[in-house]
């Protein structure tokens, strides 16, 4: 099968975070996106349960200049003051050019 | 095996101690206590996430339905001065509440406002504990006093909230190399706050009960009046657990945090109590107005703090709401604001 | 503040408009617009997904329980009449609306067929709201609705699905350039309408409730009647935020659907209530069978719709039924039927 | 349509046959065969996982606070002669089923002890029936009966893990190439046993129930006694549902394991019956007591046994559970050990 | 510790699928699958609550070759039809023989 | 953006050994992790539903040696005897310095 590498950006932030990250992607440039609930503890506090919720985890298949352009947003609203953390990697996508 | 009454109707002229037991020996506080035990001793029992919504989902409909049954048998009357002092209330409790944090507690503007905003709002399990209370002792509270709870869970939230963001403002100008974020616009916070989950079951839920009546009211009330105090108490269970999971956090918290949960609700818990008689309110009110005065939210106010002012540590603020206050208004501070509001009343 | 009476007796010869105010101002109604109004002013407000699953399950058990308890009650002879009408209507009805969709709305043969079953099969809560309704008004419905309830939920679907698929390999022939995809075997789909969830839970409680009589209903009564309403109440809050949901593509479904989704109704709603007279059903059987007919299914139709007809638009369909037809039903369709039926029946 | 009393009063003097029909045509059995049914028709029928994790709290907590408002009510030496039988039993089961099992069956070690614990310990839905059904034949068991529960639910599993550890290490020292794991501290596993979920709420509800007494068990009664069976029977749909998934796995099982599943708990009922009877039980006592020694725990055992011999296949102690003596004693084991139990205590 | 590179065919899909899919990834060859909740959105509308449901996020460790199989069939059977979205990374597996 | 290389390890197994491998992890020195609810089916049993539980999918940003700690104690610990599966690909971590 043809396939198109594309850039898979996953971001595990507080779920408080959903909607403004999902209209941040979405306004970037990105054509879509997966969320799952998730647990998780990083150098802040443990994430469970119902208060202050727990997290989520954010995946989105870009190209690698709205990965880039996502990832300064990221590092510049959200590092310093909220529970988050952010990955790429390179993945193949079939019918990959839907997704640039 | 001793036996105490509990929630069951009591003489009015009980003693202090009690009223105390009475209000220990519930399946509520005990419940509470369970939770709190199995987290003490590492159970790996927790209730469903799922579990905690729907409950809190029913407690807040079922209070405003309720509400709502019962305000239309009342007046528009009857209620502006109680309306009024209630609004009073949520415009002072946030700034004592941040002036105390701030001056003598010295804690930075963000977690002063931060704290502020939880105590200037209100905590409706403290609010339905109060009333399950007064009307144990034989002192039912007025029927309209779920709206008062709504006009009360907003305001102290968002002049909190508005505190810090001018102290903070303030001070960035004063040192001007910070990270130069941008506020998050005041449109944004009032939206989130007025559609609130909270906001949405309490005010709506009063609405239909007022539209729809007695009539309209009894098909509903096996589930929203019936099965009310039981799914509390399996609801406080889950409260219970949650503060077990914040006792470590307490000796992070500090002796003045610990102190400042205890004293602030009795202080604003008086203040209530002696505003709720001035408009005329019965014993029953006026404990339940002290009540909600004293209480801290950990419904509303800790996501709109954590969203508006990241800065705070949460640590702090969950653990002198949940840890702190709330079981100190339900153990004791509730039977207090009673023997205070009956002093205020006679 | 005015009050009116909802759902409780009500002398049967009551004026129209009493009737739709009746309806307006139950909890169930109110509820439904509350989810609504909570959507339009984009609220956080929502159910957890289990909740809406946990409800609906104990909504079809107890809907088939309780049905089959009165069904033990029931001869033979009294069903056979209904159950003939009722199979008919779901013959019918899924045919109507075929025609009107593909003829006079131009709808592809996908969109038309997948609407179709949707009309075609019936929706639980709008039966259960005609059930509320006809007994509040003092026309209680036979015993054994619930049993036509499960005869009519099926066959719509299968016939819609069935002229859908004809119809699109018949245009495949004339023009052989698709995609040439397989269509799922009839077995799998006939398998999965009659193993659905809704058939397990309908059937199953139905056969339950008669075998075990009154005897086996009563310990469990309080919770599989004592609760009805009242968590009906709370599914219609989550039914009017997922209307709520659908009102943004109202603009795109057009103005053709919007009056298909009223008028539609009524046609069906009228021969369901002809037909129940002529099988010799009361009013209130008649109003309870015209709202079946009228109503449009959005539980099991919706999956089966986009597992056997993908290319069939979900924004017709679900908008349609959802946010057009089941909200018409609730607020006047049922009241309409119930004049209508009383014209029948005298 | 014939109907029969199900769970209702019954005259004690009824015989075998008509207790068995009692027994089939409840809500609850046929709950369950519903479940099963849906699983053998490869229904999508199935209940959130959420759903049943707040039942299985809701039943154990309300089990526990019931029984403590009765034990409010019970003396210190009613109870001490019922304990220790009971402590008896869940001394004695775990050991017959091991040796059964491992010298009859030929099962490996592992297995012998996996299956081992689920048997020395208890079934809480099979104890709820097993009253349920003394209650419907008027031949209730002793208030103190959840406290019974709560006694048997540890000891034997305890004891079937700490046999397979002992028989484990005993024959790799004699073989000793295995991949010399560590086996898990003995702290470990009591401190999970004890802190276990069915623990907390049982014995939370205990404490809490006594503490309360009636008064205070007044206002949570309509939740957590008027909706006991309603829930259930909706608990127990889910319980055929695993059931119903195990039904595959029968042939895996083997014959031996069938036989095991339905001789061994007629065995340990018969020894229940006998020590209760001694300890001065009623017939109902003794049936209920019968059947917790005669059931086979799914709850408490099944991560036990996985985390701590991870060798035990689960599909042999999880099929002969839930599979086999869950629905043997359901439809027939309680009704003979209430026959037993008769000749016993006459 | 010895790994073994093989193909992780991610699929993101509407979740009536679920059964459907499960039935493909095993009929393909694949060893085993992991699934996920998931909600969404792409080109078709966002997917969440009940009301035809959410996503499925389906994972499967596979070789290369039915990794191939398997992005086929997808793109045949659903791609068009189906709101669906797949893609492959490839990662070392331990005692990745056992899934080949 | 600056990014920094590092592994992600992701273990898939029986939802009770959740607070095990929790504590295997941070043992292990890893910062952080998140786990995601999931059900699956390998060469054991499928896993879905409440008795014996679903599986927990978790993962953890760590340094390649971090990772190799926890394969290996991974594949003695729980191998043999439990369901259990895990794998490593290499992501591209903002402020990446901050996990290992
Ligand atoms: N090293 C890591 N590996 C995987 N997930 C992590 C890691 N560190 C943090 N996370 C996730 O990111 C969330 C926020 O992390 P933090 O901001 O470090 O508290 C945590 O709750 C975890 O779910
Ligand atoms: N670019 C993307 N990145 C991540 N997930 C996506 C993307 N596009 C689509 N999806 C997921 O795939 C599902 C179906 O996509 P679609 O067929 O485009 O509607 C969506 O609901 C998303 O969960
Ligand atoms: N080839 C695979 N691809 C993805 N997940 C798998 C694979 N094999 C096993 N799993 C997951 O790992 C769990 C345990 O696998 P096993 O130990 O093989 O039964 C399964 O329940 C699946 O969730
Ligand atoms: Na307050
Ligand atoms: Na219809
Ligand atoms: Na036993």
């Amino acid at each position: 099968m043809k396939t198109v590498p594309l850039c898979l950006l996953t971001i595990v932030a507080e779920a408080i975070l959903k909607e403004r990250l999902i209209a941040d992607v979405r306004s970037a440039g990105a054509k879509g996106y997966t969320v799952t609930e998730a647990e998780g503890e990083g150098i802040r506090q443990r994430r469970v349960g119902e208060i202050l919720g727990s997290n989520i985890r954010l995946e989105t298949i870009v190209s690698p200049e709205v990965a880039d352009r996502l990832l300064k947003l990221i590092s510049v609203e959200y590092f310093e003051r909220y529970a988050v953390i952010a990955y790429l990697s390179t993945v193949s996508v079939i019918r990959g050019e839907k997704y640039v | 095996m001793f036996r105490v009454l509990s929630f069951a109707k009591y003489p009015t002229g009980v003693c202090m101690l009690d009223v105390l037991r009475i209000n220990l020996c519930s399946p509520l506080t005990l419940s509470f206590a369970l939770g709190v035990f199995a987290r003490l001793v590492r159970s790996e029992l927790s209730l469903p996430r799922d579990l905690y919504t729907a409950l809190s989902i029913y407690l807040l409909f079922a209070l405003g339905l309720k509400g709502g049954v019962e305000l239309s048998h009342s007046s528009l009357a009857a209620i502006s001065g109680p309306a009024l002092v209630t609004i009073l209330l949520g415009c002072l409790t946030p700034v004592s509440a941040y002036l105390v944090l701030r001056k003598m507690g010295r804690f930075s503007i963000a977690d002063s406002a931060g704290i502020a905003a939880h105590y200037g709002s209100v905590s409706a399990v403290t609010f339905i504990a109060a009333q399950q209370f007064t009307a144990s002792v034989g002192a039912p509270a007025e029927g309209f006093m779920p709206t008062l709870l709504t006009l009360l869970e907003i305001p102290g939230i968002q002049i909190a909230l508005a505190i810090g963001a001018f102290q903070m403002s303030a001070a960035a100008k004063a040192n001007p190399d910070g990270t130069g974020q941008v506020a998050r616009p005041v449109r944004e916070i009032m939206h989130e706050l007025l559609t609130s989950r909270s906001m949405m079951l309490l005010v709506g839920g009063l609405i239909i009960g007022t539209a729809v009546g007695e009539s309209g009211w009894k098909p509903v009330q096996p589930v929203f009046e019936g099965l009310f105090k039981g799914l509390l108490t399996i609801f406080l269970l889950e409260m219970g657990l949650a503060a077990g999971n914040r006792l470590g956090d307490l000796k992070q918290a500090g002796l003045f945090l610990l102190g400042f949960g205890i004293l602030m609700p009795i202080v604003h818990g008086t203040v209530g109590a002696y505003l709720g008689s001035l408009a005329g309110l019965s014993v029953g009110g006026c404990t339940v107005l002290a009540a909600m005065a004293a209480s801290a939210s950990y419904i509303a106010a800790p996501p709109a703090v954590r969203m508006t002012l990241p800065e705070a540590n949460p640590t702090f603020y969950l653990t002198a709401a949940l840890a702190i206050t709330f079981p100190f208004n339900l153990i004791a501070g509730i039977p207090i604001y009673y023997e205070i509001s009956k002093r205020f009343c006679s």
